[in-house]
Formats: structure tokens, C-alpha cells, sequence
């Protein structure tokens, strides 16, 4: 059996579920409260649970996230949502000094139980400074685990093992997925540990994840109608990566392209590619390509946004470049 | 720490200015509204799109206090910079062309609304950080300084700011330092739906201010009288010496962008802030004063209409940057 | 804005205290002082490395401070935390031994001097990012309040710190949202070698609290019969209501860390502090009402001593962790 | 002709060159004045060249970056001294949403001329929250220069350059180079625009950068008392990074090493072996490795630290492992 929703609804079912759960969990952030959240994720959650718990706070990314970092020490179970990504430039020091190293600095002794929620990812014509998709940069830290949901499944069910978890985890929710409908399992219950092909191909491994999939989804189709059977792999958890799950595919197709909307030079793709390299290199018939954003600021304009993201268009060409 | 969000009285009592002068800032506030009511039109269109927030309510700041600046200062603004970007002398042309996303936008496309940028009028921005234009503001008050430069920093920003590390360090460099910078904080009592007393402990700025050693002083700004006389004085006082903090008291009629629901705040509240209205207060006053006739103000707004008009036809007519051109102006060269 | 950096007149007059507690106090001190003695000394034959920041001269503050908070209370602390730390309970040798970069230290040899942690004295680090640890605390108030857990967290920074961003926001945080918080600033008047008066606009740190409406006092760091008196009302009205900022006014006598040529301030003026030095002035106050004698000190300090060389030794008989378990302690699992 | 001196000292004659030779040239950043610079390279430039352009700042990163970035939108040429790259975490905002992006969202109207610095890198004991290694996050970021000097030249030479440059520039300086001392040739100019070849060799490619140059050609000297003759590849500017360079190495000796001392997982190497992938995987006779520091915040004891970073030995084991 199947259910038919939104990723937005499935966002706010998980977090409803964890907040009725568990008394120590609550959520805080910008406008999540009286204003019901900047994308509607918590629309009434204030008056369901309470100002306490549905935590409106002033516009400081550093102190509401090492706060949140607090809170966890302190015995809560904090959802931190931080607006965007592009904000969360501003509490990169709490994440990284704070958060993802207190474990190691104190020899084991605390560990910090703080999940935060982020918005990421251009599409919006919302230009240059409110396009970032910096989940590379994320993924770089030890100490602390990266999600990547683009399903429904992992919009409704990445949360409640991301609070389980008694580290850090920062998820990742594209802008465009948001308004996205679907059906919904019963049994939606995933793992936060591994990549998951989302469709069976044999040709080429199209790996991906978050806003990127439905587009790499779709040049499968557009592929296979020219005869060309696209894997289409989900790497959902960005960091620790599931390198397993890589291999297979490239050793099943023996080619592949790595599509994200980080900025190709040192964005997340780079370390796919590398990941191939190391471990199945001698499985490639052709280079792996990369299909990411221009080495430009995103911009308004939506004939230049688009062209400077990846659209699947461009993941087709790059597909078909690997046959040439 | 509950304030009160109550609209004081309507702005009353003489206009210490002449008929032109009066006239002009009583046009800058006309054709900044209908400007921005013409873009809510366009974006319900689909012509502009991102985010839009809009000024609406807000005017007396911007045309007050730009108009006691000279052309060699700066002036640093927000995502909410349509009004300070007009009045401070960018054509409505390149403004309505950049939220259209045309080439002959101020940055031809890239930037869209939040970002206008204007480097002959020495407008540094547009930008979609809360906060992020203090530090910006401080060195531009700094090079002045260094270069022996007679310029002040203009640099506006909302309530919401006050709250960000930026904002301390800011005002703690700018004072220390004694830089020529003055920080013109427009308080319209929310930031996106976080009433300010949800987000500052001390809801009063100038014991902010003073933890800075900063002179400050709080402003109606609703009534563009106070607006315009305070600014000038401060003007003096930072172009003399180190910089000042001053608070407009203002209220945005509109929702923060068009994606807002306003479920933070009553209509009566609103309702009750829009009798402060700073166009119609003063038109007002200046008819009770004989300083503006009835047909003066309908050509005013006429002009203002047409302004309007003739900026949506320039966007219209506009052409898209070609997207061979889209790695352009990343760096000089 | 310049301050004045000469020491005021040493601290004097009655001790308020019976003999046993006046003289755990002072012990306090001195095995502070004789351990950090002792690390200056073991840093110079390499056998800790990295950064140090010795705390001479500021014990005063850890001493008269942390006596007046419970075991369920927290504690937050800086890179300069070593006093801190021995003095909410952790053993000298689990500190020596980290110091060492043992793995008998607390953190098994990761964090070393600048990070000693210790969960059941709910240590909450040592933190070597200045105003790092300040929105940690304001955490930790927010789940003492929410859990309905009766515990203060008194968090230590620098003056320093105070310019930072993440200072601004936490107090913020912590005032709005009336959080059991305590701020414990070590004003020792440089950070590094900036003297507060080329960092701040503002000297006067309790205007800083002021613009957050949180009650704020300035004590003598010098005297730890200020110190703690002032701390201990500080704790009891923060145990009931909301934050509260403390000043401590102290100084340090040795450098920043042991790289540091001390080139920014006059040895006359370490001279002159170093006539306030809070163990011999509290020694002296204690021995003329007859609270303690020559013997008993001398007992004390050897006691001190003792407990300094059994860390040594037990940092010295310590193990290294062994190399396949360096990817511990990342994660959990 | 040449001249012996240290790193610190060329930095040192960098900066004093660039004071005194253009009055819009200042120096701003914690400790720089009154302390003598942390690491020494402003030590008497407060008495040479006097407090108004030998700036201390208080400690606010943020603040002071971008006051830098206005002062140099306002006329003047910053060097602005972030003390650690572990600290530029604060600044990272101002960094990324207004310097690096200045220029494009104001249609090419301004543009920012700001040399920021920064000591990079581990190896001192100084733990985890002060022995990071961003920069492949800086090279990630358009519109921003990002440079590595790692030799003398580079230290003495790079720094005129990137005043010249009308955009941001960043640079990084790691802290085990500072005491290194060498012969500066009389003529060191040099560019910001390439790679390097610091020793030619013909049968693996060492590519590396900064603070682990030394241990790729400590590495190279081992291998070549063992018959592998290294060819040692210095970045020096990671953005934009000389792709061409770095096909010509991989075009020559068909196996590479990839050293830098950022962790593995999406870090600079990344990047490097995706160009490799991209652009001279035909050349390849065996998958491009990677040594970089463990996946560990990197510890305190000298053991500990020493196993977390990349080392010579390691580079040595990494190229034979090609070869077997
Ligand atoms: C650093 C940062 N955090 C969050 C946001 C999202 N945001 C945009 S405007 C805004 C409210 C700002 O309020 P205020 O400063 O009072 O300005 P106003 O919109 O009222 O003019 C918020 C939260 C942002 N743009 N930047
Ligand atoms: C964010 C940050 N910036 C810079 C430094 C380098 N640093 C370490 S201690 C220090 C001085 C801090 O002074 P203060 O807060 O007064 O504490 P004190 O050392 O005097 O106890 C500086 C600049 C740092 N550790 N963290
Ligand atoms: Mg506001
Ligand atoms: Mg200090």
C-alpha cells in the first residue's frame, strides 16, 4: 500500500512523529514558529507543541546552532533548522570547531546528539547569494554524517535514525523537491548508511543525489529511448560514503558520470571520481565525466540559472560523450 | 520586554521646508511606491521572479535620508533596496530591467532584485545576507578615512539585523575606530514574522549603541520631517567625527516577500499603522499648509505613474545577456 | 578610551570565612599555581608541546568562582582552562597526563592542554576558538531550563572574546530566553597582545550587559574573597531567574603562551600587578586574622608540591595510545 | 646570484616591499601591530610604518574581513591577515557572499582588490580545532585566486602579484614552512597562474602543493635511491588550478600520487584526480592514488598527529603501490 503526498508533507510527518515521540526533541530556527516555518515545514507546529519546543529564534546562525550544539550536551534531542545553506556560512564554526570534533577533543567522553536541517540548492532565481550547494564542503568533516533525502522515503524516514544517531547529522533538503508528490510506501524505514539505485540500467552508472536525481532520472528516460540503459544511483548519505555501492554500479556498467549541483572544482562529484579511481579503475571503459554547475555564481536571470546548473540535458550529452 | 506595536499618532505639525524641496521628497516617496506596486503587479505576472520584498510603508527613510547625503558618500543597502536605489539616482530603467532579468539591468541580469548595484551613484548593494552589509559598510568608512576622503558610509539594514555577531563587530570597529559611518537601522518591528521582542532581549537600540560608545537617536520614521531633519544632523556629526546609530520607527505595510502568509501579526495592526502612512501624512500637511495643491500632487503622481510606465516599456523591451556570456564578470579579466 | 592599566591598591581587608574554608581556597590556589609552575618548567624540556596558556596570576578567579557552584552545575571554559579544570575536580594527573599526550590524560592524548574535558565534573572543555564555548553554554541553559534541571553553567571567556560575534549572540539568547547561564569574564585587559582598549569601543563591559537588560557587576579578580562572594550571589540569582555577566578584573603574569616576546606592555606594569598577586595578598590577609599560620601554609604548598610531582610521575608512567586506535572516538560507533 | 634567508623573512620583505611602494597597501588583522605579528612577519612594521596601516583588529573575523573587503571597494589595497585558517571559519561569509561574489552581482561594476592570508596546516600539536586545512574549500568558491606558496620564491614573489590583482586573492601559508631556509635567487618574480615542476623525474607524478612539498621531494629522493625517479609537481594555485600541467606530468609518467594534507574524503586531491580522470586517463598505467591526512580531527600527541598527516613515507609506499 501506498500513500500520496508531498516531500514538504513527508518532512513535516517525520518531524510531527519525533516531536510526539520523544519529549526531548524540539525544533528551532529561524521562523519556525509564528511565521510557520520559511518553506511551511512546521505550519502549526507552535500551536501543536508549543512555543517551548517550536523554538522561534533571533537571526544568529553561530549562536542558535552552537546553542542547539549545547542542548544536545545538555540531554535534548535538537532539530536545528538553519534557513538555508547559504546562512549556515555563518555557523560553519560552531559545526566544524564545535560539533563535529567534541567527540574526538574530549577522548570520547560527550558526544552531541544535534541533528541540523538545512535548505540547499539554486533553481529559484533567487541568485547568487542564495543559490549555494556547499554538501561537499559538509561532507569533508569528520566527526559528523551527511544526508542527501531526494525520495519520499528519506524525507519521511531519514529523520527518525538521524536523531537516533548520537553524533551530529546535518540533512540536506533541495529547494526544488519540496512541492514534489509521490506515493509513499507503508514500510517507508530506510537506513541513514547506505547509496540505493533508484532505477536498474547496465549501460552507464548515472550517481547522483538530493535536487540532481529527479534530472538524472529523467536523462535515463531520454537515454532509453535512444537505446542506452542508465543506472541511476542514489548516494543519499554523503558522508561516511557508501564506496560498496559505487563500485557495483561501475562495475556492472563500466561507465559513468557523477552529477551535482556543487561547483565542478572541488565540489562533491571530485570525490566520486576519485572514489572510482581508487577502486575501480581497472572496471572503466572510458573516463568518468562530471555533470555539475559552471565555475560561476548562480545568477537571476532564468535563462542563465539554468544554464549554469545541471539540467538533464546536459547529463545526456555527458553519457553519450562516454560512447563517442 | 513586551513593546508596544501600537502605531503612535499620524505625523503632524509644520514642515520646516520649502514648497520645492518639500515637493521633491514628497515625489521621491510617490515614485518609489508606484514603482514597487508596479513590480507586486509584474510578479503576480511571472515577469519578475526570486524573491521580491517590498518598501511599501516604508518610504520615508530611504527618500529622507538620502536626500542628506551628498554624491560622494556611499550608501550600503539590503535585500529591500528598491527605494534606496532609486532615490539614491539609478534610472527606474536599469532597476525594472535587472528585476526583469534583462541586459539592461544594472548588472545585466545577474543580480535581480535583491542585488542593485550602482557604482556612479556609489550604491554598493543590494544584499541577501541580514547583516552582511555592515562590515562591507565599516570599510568603506574605513578607506574614507585613510584616503582622506570626505565621504560618509550610509548603511541601511532591518530590526532583524541587530541580532547578528556582524552587527557587534561592525559597530564595535566602526567606533573604535572612529570611522565615518552611519548606521541607519530601519525598525519595522519584525524581522520576516519574529517580532522584535521575540528576537532582542533589550528592544531598546541605543543601549545597544552605547555598548559601542556610540551616539544614537531614535527617529519617526514615518514622518520624513524627522526623517530628513535627524539624518542631516547626524550627517554632519559622522562627516565631523566618528559614526553614529540612528533607528527609524517604521512599518512595512507588506509582507516580507511575496511568499509570506502573515500569520505573525494581526490586520488591525497593520490597519492602524497604515493611518501613519508616510505619503498621505505628509501630502497632508503640506495641503494644510498651502504647499502643495491638489493638482500639483496628481501631476506629481502622474509623473510618478509615467516614470513607471516608461521603466516597465524599457524592461519590456529589453534583450537577454547571451547565455555564451554566461562565465562573464567572475573575475576582471 | 584609555584605560587605565595600573593596578589598583592590593586587595585587603577582612576574610568573611572560617579558617577551613578560607584555607581550602588558598590551597586552591597554590595547587594551581605549583602545577602551571611545573608545566611552564616541563614545557621548556619538551615534554608538553603544542600550545600553553598558563593561567598564573588569574587563580583568584577559577578559585573563588568555581567554589560556589555545586557538582550538578556546568562548567565552560577556555584554551586558558587549566586552573578551571583541577579546580571542578579533575586529577592533576589526568591532566598532566594529557598534557603529556598520554593516554592515562582525559582525552587519551587528543586534546592536550587546550582541550581538557572531564564528563563527570560536567567539564564541558576547553575550547581553543576565543567565544567558542559561549554558545554552548547558552545551550546548555536552554536544556537545564527545558529539562526542568535546577543547574547553572558558568561559562569563562576572555575580554577578548567580547568582540566576537558568537558574544553578542549568545548573550542574546541567553537574556531573551531568561537561561541559567552565568558569563564569566577574565578581563585580564590584553587579549594576546591587544589591550582592551585598542579592541573595544566600549570599556565598560557592564554597558555590554546592558544591551542585552542583563544585571552585570565588576569585581575585583585579584581578591578571591570578591570573587567568590560576588559569584556566589551571582549564582543564586541566576539559579532563579535569568543570565547574569560577571566581570572579573584580573591580569596575567606570565605571556600569552610560551611564544610570546610580551612586547606590548611594560614590565613595570607586571611589576606593579604582581604586588596584587591573589595568593600572597590572600596568604597575608589570612595570617593576620590568625587563620592561618607559617606552618600551615608551608604545609599547604608542600602538599601542593606533592601532588604536582605524583601527576608528573603519573603522566611519566603513562602509556601512548597505540596507533591503530587513531580513527576512536570520531564517531561513536 | 642568491641570497639565503627563511620563508618567514621573504614574506616579510613581501610585505614591506608592497608598504612601501603603494600607499594604498595597509596591513590589518589580529596581532599584527603591538604583538609583532603571531608568527612574526610583521615584527617592526608598527614602528616602520605606523599604526593606521599596521592595523590590529579586535578579535572579530567577520568583522574585519569584510571590513577589508570594503576598505578595498573604497580605494585602498588590504592585506588582510586572518590568523589561522582555523579562525577564517568566522569570516567564511563575508569571504564567499560578498568578496567572491561582488564583482559578478554587480554586473561587473565593482570589482574587490583584497589579499587575504592565512596560516594553514597541522604538524605543531596544536589539536584539532587549530590544525585545519581549508583550502580545498577555498578553491572550491568562484571568483576568488587561491595560492599555495610553498618555496621561497613563491613566498618572496607571490604576494606582488596578487596585490595587482583587481579580484580577491587568498593565500595560504603553512606553518611548517615558516622556519624553512633556503637560497632566494635575485630574480624571483614569479606568476600566480601555474603549476610547477619542482624536480623533473619520469616514472610517477607527485602532485602536491604547500606545506607537503617537502615530503613529496624528501619522498622523491627515497624512491629515487630506489630507482623510481619522481617527478615532482607543485600546484602553487589551486584556483584556477593549471589543468595542463598536470596532464602534461600524468602524459609523462603514466602513474601519479596525489599529497595534500587536507582529509581525504572531498578534499583538494579530489579535485586533482577528477582532472586527471577527465583529462588524461588514457595516459594512465595505473589508477591516480591519494595521500592525504586521515579521516580523524587531528590529535594532540605527537604520535597520534604524525599518523594523522600525510608523511614522506607514506608517498613513498603510495608510489609503489603503482608499481606492484
Ligand atoms: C544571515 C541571514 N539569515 C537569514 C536570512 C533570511 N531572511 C531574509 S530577510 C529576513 C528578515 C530580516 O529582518 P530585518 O533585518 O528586520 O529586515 P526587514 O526584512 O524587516 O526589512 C530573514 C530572516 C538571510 N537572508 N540572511
Ligand atoms: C576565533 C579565534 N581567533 C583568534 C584566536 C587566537 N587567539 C588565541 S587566544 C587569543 C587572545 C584571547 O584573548 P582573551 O579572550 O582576552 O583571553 P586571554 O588569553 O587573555 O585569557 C587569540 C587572539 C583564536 N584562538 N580564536
Ligand atoms: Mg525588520
Ligand atoms: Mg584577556
Amino acid at each position: 500500500m501506498t500513500r500520496r503526498l508531498s516531500y514538504r508533507e513527508a518532512v513535516r510527518e517525520a518531524m510531527r512523529e519525533a516531536l510526539q515521540n520523544d519529549p526531548r526533541v524540539f525544533l528551532m530556527g529561524e521562523d519556525v514558529g509564528c511565521y510557520g516555518g520559511t518553506y511551511a515545514f512546521s505550519k502549526g507546529f507552535l500551536e501543536e507543541f508549543g512555543p517551548e519546543r517550536i523554538r522561534d529564534t533571533p537571526l544568529s546562525e553561530l549562536g542558535f546552532v552552537g546553542a542547539g550544539i549545547g542542548a544536545a550536551l545538555g540531554g535534548l534531542r535538537p532539530i536545528v533548522e538553519v534557513m538555508t545553506v547559504n546562512f549556515s556560512l555563518l555557523a560553519l564554526d560552531q559545526i566544524v570547531n564545535t560539533a563535529a570534533l567534541y567527540r574526538h577533543m574530549s577522548g570520547g567522553q560527550f558526544s552531541v546528539p544535534l541533528v541540523i536541517r538545512m535548505c540547499t540548492g539554486a533553481g529559484r532565481q533567487l541568485a547568487a547569494q542564495h543559490s549555494h550547494s556547499f554538501e561537499g564542503w559538509y561532507a569533508h568533516i569528520p566527526g559528523i554524517k551527511v544526508l542527501a533525502p531526494a525520495t519520499l522515503e528519506d524525507a519521511r524516514g531519514m529523520l527518525a535514525p538521524a536523531l537516533a544517531d548520537p553524533d551530529p547529522v546535518v540533512i540536506f533538503e533541495h529547494c526544488q523537491l519540496f512541492n514534489t508528490e509521490g506515493e509513499l510506501p507503508d514500510d517507508w524505514r530506510v537506513d541513514i548508511a547506505s547509496a540505493k539505485v533508484r532505477r536498474a540500467g547496465k549501460d552507464v552508472a548515472i550517481i547522483t543525489y538530493g535536487g540532481c536525481l529527479p534530472k538524472a532520472l529523467a536523462a535515463a528516460e531520454t537515454l532509453a529511448a535512444q537505446g542506452i540503459e542508465a543506472e541511476v544511483l542514489d548516494l543519499r548519505v554523503l558522508r561516511p560514503l557508501d564506496t560498496a555501492s559505487i563500485v557495483a554500479a561501475v562495475a556492472k556498467c563500466h561507465r559513468a558520470v557523477v552529477v551535482d549541483e556543487n561547483w565542478k572544482s572541488g565540489g562533491f562529484a571530485a570525490e566520486v571520481v576519485a572514489r572510482i579511481m581508487e577502486s575501480a579503475f581497472f572496471e572503466l571503459d572510458a573516463p568518468v565525466a562530471r555533470v555539475c554547475s559552471e565555475e560561476v555564481p548562480i545568477p537571476y536571470a532564468k535563462h542563465l540559472e539554468d544554464a549554469a546548473l545541471p539540467q538533464a540535458d546536459k547529463i545526456v550529452a555527458a553519457v553519450k560523450g562516454l560512447f563517442s | 520586554m513586551t513593546i508596544d506595536h501600537r502605531a503612535p499618532p499620524p505625523p503632524s505639525g509644520p514642515v520646516p521646508w520649502d514648497k520645492d524641496f518639500a515637493q521633491r521628497l514628497l515625489a521621491d516617496m510617490l515614485r518609489t511606491r508606484r514603482m514597487e506596486e508596479k513590480c507586486a503587479e509584474l510578479y503576480g505576472a511571472g515577469k519578475i521572479r526570486g524573491f521580491l520584498h517590498l518598501y511599501i510603508g516604508e518610504e520615508a527613510v530611504a527618500a529622507g535620508a538620502l536626500a542628506a547625503l551628498r554624491a560622494e558618500d556611499n550608501v550600503v543597502a539590503t535585500y529591500r533596496e528598491h527605494g534606496h536605489a532609486l532615490l539614491r539616482g539609478m534610472s527606474m530603467g536599469a532597476i525594472m530591467a535587472e528585476m526583469y532579468g534583462k541586459r539592461e539591468g544594472c548588472a545585466r541580469g545577474r543580480g535581480g532584485s535583491m542585488h542593485l548595484f550602482d557604482a556612479q551613484t556609489r550604491l554598493f548593494g543590494g544584499n541577501a545576507i541580514v547583516a552582511g552589509g555592515l562590515p562591507l559598510a565599516t570599510g568603506l568608512g574605513l578607506a574614507a578615512q585613510m584616503l582622506n576622503e570626505d565621504r560618509v558610509t550610509a548603511c541601511f539594514f532591518g530590526d532583524g539585523a541587530v541580532a547578528e555577531g556582524a552587527f557587534h563587530e561592525s559597530l564595535n570597529l566602526a567606533a573604535l575606530w572612529k570611522l565615518p559611518v552611519l548606521f541607519c537601522c530601519e525598525n519595522n518591528l519584525y524581522g520576516m514574522g519574529t517580532a522584535i521582542e521575540r528576537a532582542e532581549a533589550q528592544t531598546d537600540f541605543c543601549a545597544k549603541a552605547a555598548s559601542y560608545a556610540m551616539p544614537a537617536q531614535r527617529v519617526d520614521g514615518m514622518d520624513i520631517v524627522a526623517v530628513h531633519e535627524a539624518t542631516q544632523q547626524a550627517v554632519q556629526r559622522v562627516r565631523g567625527g566618528g559614526p553614529m546609530f540612528l533607528e527609524y520607527q517604521t512599518y512595512r505595510f507588506r509582507a516580507h516577500s511575496m511568499f509570506d502568509a502573515e500569520l505573525y501579526r494581526d490586520k488591525a495592526e497593520v490597519e492602524e499603522w497604515k493611518t501613519r502612512g508616510p505619503i498621505h501624512t505628509f501630502t497632508a500637511r503640506l495641503k494644510s499648509e498651502g504647499k502643495l495643491t491638489e493638482e500639483a500632487f496628481l501631476a506629481l503622481d502622474a509623473a510618478a505613474q509615467r516614470e513607471v510606465e516608461d521603466a516597465v516599456a524599457f524592461a519590456e523591451a529589453g534583450g537577454w545577456e547571451p547565455v555564451a556570456d554566461l562565465l562573464k564578470d567572475v573575475h576582471t579579466s
